[in-house]
């Protein structure tokens, strides 16, 4: 029955998300369409971080890597569902190079080593010139055509992309619900029970990050289209962070959390806006004061409110917080 | 050879600086598990309060560089761990990691927004009289710089090694559990390692400040720098840390003058991941015992 | 004679200078269920830490199933064959019964790309409801580990070793903190499966009425090295035995 | 005594054009970097286009309409940039004043160029006007006219035979160093040393180093304000004797204010300067500025009011609100200082959007820059 009122209220979600744009203005389509572009993002991220308990600082590099394969694929003629698959495998096998030697060690490592990374990947991109065109970027990348259907208006490039991220979510949700998910979700409740069973506590991590980057390449090559201009600058440090912040906002380890978090993240600025500069203050201190209190993010905060008007089963009182980060 | 020379010195000047935002950093990480992200912030805001202290108050520069070090001390030190740390930590070493990168944004805006975008000039607190050395020039300021992280290193040496409440900080760190039982007052002690760190970083702001002016976003770059300073030197030694400053911050100028300026920032990545694959607990560091 | 199924040879460990195991040598036989007891400080949660790679010892061997297994993760250890149970409540509180039963036997099959696309039970329903039913759990199949009573948890751990089909299990104190029903079934349940499928198993425990109910043979650790060995009957009657846990 | 009477005439204006008031406006949208690293230039931008609007306004508006100005803070974001000027356009923005920071304009200005809508910008890439795009025009020379005009001073003043170039490795620093390796080549001077930095780097003794080893009669500088400062401070540290010669930045009052002693010597060329206050139009423009603002306009206050302006004249030129016709009267127009009080300097562009007037040379003396000589418009 739990189950019935869920698939409903999914199917809802998607019908909102088809009729939304509808009869609005190219602006408040081309906001909603990077809203599906860094959902897409943070669902990858949250896979790492949320799933397998790692921190990466480097989801806009992987994004960087989606973007700029697909743009200079593209540029050169390819049809974006031809580039956009090698963009994905260039960011598998970049996260795996990268999280091994990562993951081979105790502590918070990744989060380091995704962070240089991210220096890395901005280096490359701006010095390579005679690739990537340097600090000035590429520009004029076509949006792909079906024949019968053209991407080129904003409404249809959004349906392009909601008809993407539904497949991406599609393919998560058979992750999360796979063997793998369950490993997943053993190895945040108990890593070394998860260990002593048999879990590659390691090698499953790795995995986790590599294809929680594959998502951030997605991500990347729509941007490519959507904006059809793309430079270092946009995927530095600080949209990694951003990133990071969806997933934690939303709740990480919620499948739906990063949906909700890159909505807050990037409608907020419009809702804040009388705050003029001080939009990100206001934001960031929110932030603190969440993870003091509900360190669960927004669909934690749900929760707690659900259980407060509409209490369920008694649940044993050291069982009643969510699942967390570690 | 006085080009080799210049670049030598200047880089173990600037590395001095690495390694004393390094240390502090060491320091928290060994007695509350804190992975501190806004740390490259904590450098970057002490400068700022002593500006205040300056334009607001009016206070002369001696003065403001006291009051600068008391705020930074209540600020980054006490309301740090007892704002966020301690309500956070129960929830995850994660989470904390988490809530210290927004705590990076939230000092660099609010400095931005509520003092200044644009870099702002610093009082030099040494006369700025070149100083030549066989062809290589280096200011009083480096001069200092040096001298004066190399001698809180020491000191802190000592007082870690020699004084009761040092060898209890140390004990606490180790294992906290068992420094408990023994009758140490294992919370104050890591309240003494957050307000070290918050010195720490004061005195780091106060040392660069004049050369790299002060900006909101002089922390960026700074942190990350300081991060791998540790986790090279050795995440559990204080002559790790000093040792993994000095050794970036040489290495950097040396990429800088001698290999490649393009790619210079990409040097901490490359010594990070050559670490990890040869020698994970650093160069001076030793393996540690837990396992479980 | 066949291969031992665990092989401890002269295992040392010290913390700080303090010798907590002084060259232990033993070996187990398949089918037998061998008890490791000791007073507190006696160095057997050390040997146990050091036999399942939690601990690094300074010398010595352990090998399963003739196979040298000296500092090999717990995860590829546990693919060898070696099934364990914890001290502390070692289930996923989170996850039904099912889920915390299937999770202990997927990894042992088909590849990690089958796992990732292939059914989410990883075909192992049956087998693990076998398992549930053998442990009388049936009724609380689908309901969330952390949920259940203490003891009733101490039962899905158990099962959760049993899931893979271990050659041997090592059971960390399986009676603390259960009550005395619970107790007996659980040591009904263990000698049924022990008769059954003529699995290895290695005890830590206090409780002396367990062991000696349970265990075929008993090996006594004081100070870090082995005081006695034999069946319940002889540890019971030695006295060195009694000396140690009385007199210290 | 301009300013007075430029007062007088304007109160008189808005006395008479207050009652015959339409109730219609004209939408100008301001889209700049009000956050992020572009804050400083950006809020100067919008701060001189505030000044023009307030001036505009009291003189009646764009043919007798009053601006409506809508701001729009791109956050340095080049992707939210292009969002925004999207938005402003949905908004019915007549024209759009921004960006500042090249690597948003590249991307923006697509937007702009698609709905045929007017852009002033207050970017230098030279890539800008190369994109064929109608709608883009500058309000300031780009780096491919403002670093060749440094030639003949370099050439001829300096009489250098060997140079050094010092760069900010961005898209801004990228584009001035090109341009200035090819002058070079063309005036047959050596370039030395090429030594490129980061964005925001602090330490700069190994590129100093570098260039004192490389021992060039004269250095270009081109890199943003505080990272000139920093490079000055370095410079004087370990005594760099030759001419530290830039483009626009390296004399700004700011940079003088962070890099204080060491700034002194250092030479640039600019191409509007709130310290030329000789000329009447920019000295009141300075002086309102100031008064409203309580801080000195840079170049980029001065940008944006030359743009808010340039875009009453040639609307009203024009004769009716249409973007195409804008355009097509811009490209070859020439405004000439006497005729148009508020362009401040005798302006052209020409038919790709790209802007000439005449530039100063100026050399930090006693703390302050000073004009040591003028650049006629190439």
């Amino acid at each position: 029955m739990n189950a019935h009122i869920r698939k409903i209220s999914i199917l809802a979600l998607l019908a909102l998300a088809v009729l939304a744009p509808l009869g609005q203005g190219n602006y408040i389509v081309y906001v909603l369409t990077s809203w599906l572009i860094f959902a897409i993002a943070a669902m990858g991220l949250n896979l790492t971080l949320g799933y397998a308990g790692q921190i990466s600082l480097a989801q806009a590099s992987f994004m960087a890597i989606g973007a700029y394969t697909t743009a200079l694929l593209t540029l050169s003629g390819w049809h974006w569902m031809l580039a956009m698959p090698l963009g994905l495998t260039a960011c598998f096998v970049v996260g795996l190079l990268l999280g091994y030697p990562a993951l081979r060690v105790k502590g918070h490592f990744l989060a380091f080593v995704t962070l240089a990374f991210n220096t890395l990947v901005f280096l490359v991109l701006r010095n390579e010139d005679w690739l990537t065109g340097g600090s000035y970027g590429l520009v004029g990348m076509p949006r792909p055509d079906f024949g019968l259907f053209k991407t080129m208006k904003q409404l249809h490039f959004y349906y392009f992309t909601l008809g993407i991220t539904v497949l991406a979510a599609l393919a998560m949700w058979g992750i999360v619900r796979s063997p793998w998910g369950r490993a997943f979700k053993a190895l945040r409740e108990n890593p070394i029970r998860a260990e002593s069973l048999g879990v590659d506590t390691r090698r499953i991590t790795l995995l986790a990050f590599a294809i929680g980057s594959v998502y951030g390449g997605l991500a990347g090559a729509l941007i490519t289209p959507l904006v059809q201009f793309i430079e270092p600058g946009s995927f530095g440090l600080a949209h990694s962070l951003r990133i990071l912040l969806m997933v934690v906002v939303g709740g990480a380890g919620y499948f739906f959390g990063p949906f909700l978090g890159a909505g807050v993240v990037i409608l907020l600025p419009e809702i804040l806006r009388f705050t003029e500069g001080y939009y990100l203050i206001i934001y960031s201190a929110l932030v603190i004061v969440m993870l003091v209190f509900v360190p669960t993010g927004l669909i934690g905060v749900w929760g707690r409110i659900r259980e407060r008007f509409w209490p369920r089963q008694q649940v044993r009182a050291d069982m009643s917080e969510g699942a967390r980060l570690k | 050879m006085s080009q080799f020379l210049q670049v030598l010195l200047s880089g173990l000047a600037t590395g001095s600086i690495y390694a004393l935002v390094a240390i502090g950093f060491t320091l928290v990480w060994q007695a509350a598990q804190t992975v501190n992200f806004a740390q490259g912030e904590f450098v970057m805001l002490p400068a700022f309060f002593v500006l205040i202290g300056m334009s607001v108050f009016g206070m002369p520069l001696w003065i403001a560089l006291i009051f600068g070090l008391a705020i930074s001390i209540v600020v980054l030190g006490v309301l740090f761990k007892k704002m966020i740390v301690e309500p956070i930590l129960p929830h995850g070493g994660i989470t904390l990691i988490i809530a210290t990168m927004a705590l990076g944004i939230l000092l660099k805006e609010s400095v931005k927004e509520f003092y200044s975008a644009e870099a702002q000039p610093f009082p030099s607190l040494f006369p700025g009289d070149p100083i030549n050395v066989f062809g290589a020039v280096l200011s009083l300021q480096d001069v200092f710089n040096l001298v004066i992280s190399l001698g809180i290193v020491v000191l802190l040496t000592l007082f870690l090694n020699r004084t009761r409440t040092g060898r209890c900080m140390q004990a606490t760190a180790q294992n906290p559990a068992v420094a408990e039982i023994l009758g140490v007052n294992v919370k104050r002690m890591i309240l003494y390692t957050f307000l070290i760190n918050a010195a720490l970083a004061a005195l780091a702001s106060f040392l660069i400040t004049p050369v790299y002016l002060a900006k909101f976003s002089n922390g960026e770059t700074l942190g990350l720098i300081a991060f791998i300073a540790a986790i090279v030197g050795g995440f559990n030694q204080i002559r790790g840390a000093i040792a993994g400053g000095l050794l970036i911050g040489v290495l950097d100028n040396l990429t800088a003058a001698y290999v490649t300026a393009q790619y210079r920032a990409a040097l901490p990545l490359v010594l990070l991941i050559v670490i990890i694959l040869v020698r994970p607990q650093g160069i001076l560091g030793t393996s540690e015992g837990r396992t479980v | 004679m066949s291969v031992p199924v665990l092989s401890v040879r002269n295992i040392e460990k010290s913390f700080g200078g303090i010798r907590a195991v002084r060259g232990v040598t033993f070996e187990v036989r398949k089918g037998e269920i061998l008890g490791l007891i000791g007073p507190n400080g006696s160095g057997k949660s050390t040997l146990f830490n050091c036999i399942l790679g939690q601990l690094r010892p300074e010398a010595g061997e352990v090998e399963v199933n003739g196979q040298n297994v000296s500092g090999m993760r717990a995860s590829d250890l546990n693919r060898l064959g070696v099934g364990r149970t914890f001290q502390q409540l070692s289930v996923f509180p989170k996850m039904t019964v099912l889920d915390n039963i299937i999770l202990a036997g997927q990894e042992h099959h088909g590849t990690m790309l089958s796992r990732l696309f292939g059914p989410g039970d990883a075909g192992l329903t049956n087998e693990a409801e076998r398992l549930i039913s053998f442990f009388r759990l049936t009724h609380l199949r689908d309901t969330l580990a952390g949920s259940l009573s203490y003891g009733q948890q101490k039962l899905v751990d158990a099962a959760m070793a049993f899931m893979a089909g271990p050659s041997l299990v090592l059971l960390d104190e399986p009676a603390g903190g259960v009550n005395l029903t619970m107790l007996a079934n659980l040591k009904e349940r263990l000698t049924a499966y022990n008769a059954e499928h003529g699995t290895t198993f290695v005890v830590i425990e206090h409780n002396m009425e367990f062991v000696m109910s349970l265990c075929t043979r008993i090996i006594v650790l004081a100070e870090g090295g082995i005081i006695a060995e034999g069946k319940p009957e002889e540890i019971r009657a030695n006295q060195s035995v009694i000396d140690a846990y009385l007199g210290g | 005594m301009y300013h007075k009477h430029l007062l007088a005439i304007s109160t008189a204006l808005l006395a008479t054009a207050g009652m015959a008031q339409a109730q219609e406006t004209v939408k100008i949208g301001t889209v700049a970097e009000l956050s992020g690293p572009g804050a400083p230039a950006g809020t100067n931008w919008r701060d001189g286009i505030k000044i023009a609007v307030e001036e505009i306004n009291a003189e009646g508006g764009i043919l007798g309409k009053k601006i409506e100005l809508s701001e729009y803070d791109t956050q340095t974001d080049p992707q939210v940039s292009r969002a925004l000027v999207q938005k402003a356009i949905d908004a019915g923005a007549y024209a759009i004043l921004g960006t500042i920071y090249s690597g948003s304009t590249m991307v923006n200005m697509l937007v702009a160029q698609q709905n045929s809508i007017p852009q002033f910008v207050g970017s230098e890439a030279p890539g800008i006007v190369e994109k064929g795009n109608p709608f883009v025009f500058r309000t300031s020379s780009g780096a491919q006219k403002g670093v060749p005009a440094l030639t003949t001073y370099f050439k001829d003043t300096l009489k250098a035979k060997k140079v050094a170039v010092a760069w900010v490795n961005n898209e801004f620093g990228k584009g001035g160093r090109n341009v200035f390796v090819e002058e070079m080549k063309k005036a047959g001077i050596e370039v030395v040393a090429d030594v490129p930095s980061e964005q925001a780097q602090t330490d700069y003794a190994a590129d100093i180093a570098k260039l004192k080893q490389a021992n060039p009669d004269a250095v270009f500088v081109y890199m943003n304000q505080e990272e000139s400062a920093r490079f000055l401070i370095e410079a004087k540290k370990q005594s760099l004797a030759m001419p530290l010669v830039g483009e626009v930045t390296l004399t700004e009052a700011k940079v003088i204010e962070l890099a204080g002693g060491a700034a002194e010597g250092a030479i640039a060329h600019v191409g509007v300067t709130a310290t030329a206050t000789d000329v009447p139009g920019i000295g009141a423009f300075a002086k309102k500025f100031e008064t409203t603002f309580k801080r000195r306009p840079t170049h980029d206050a001065i940008k944006g009011y030359v743009g808010a302006w340039t875009t009453k004249y040639v609307t009203e030129m024009v004769g009716e609100l249409d973007g195409e016709a804008f355009a097509e009267k811009m490209h070859g127009l020439c405004l000439k200082a006497a005729d148009h009080p508020k362009i401040l300097l005798d302006t052209c562009w020409d038919d790709r959007g790209e802007m000439s007037r005449p530039s100063f040379m100026v050399q930090v003396k006693n703390g302050a820059p000073v004009v040591i000589g003028t650049v006629p418009a190439n």
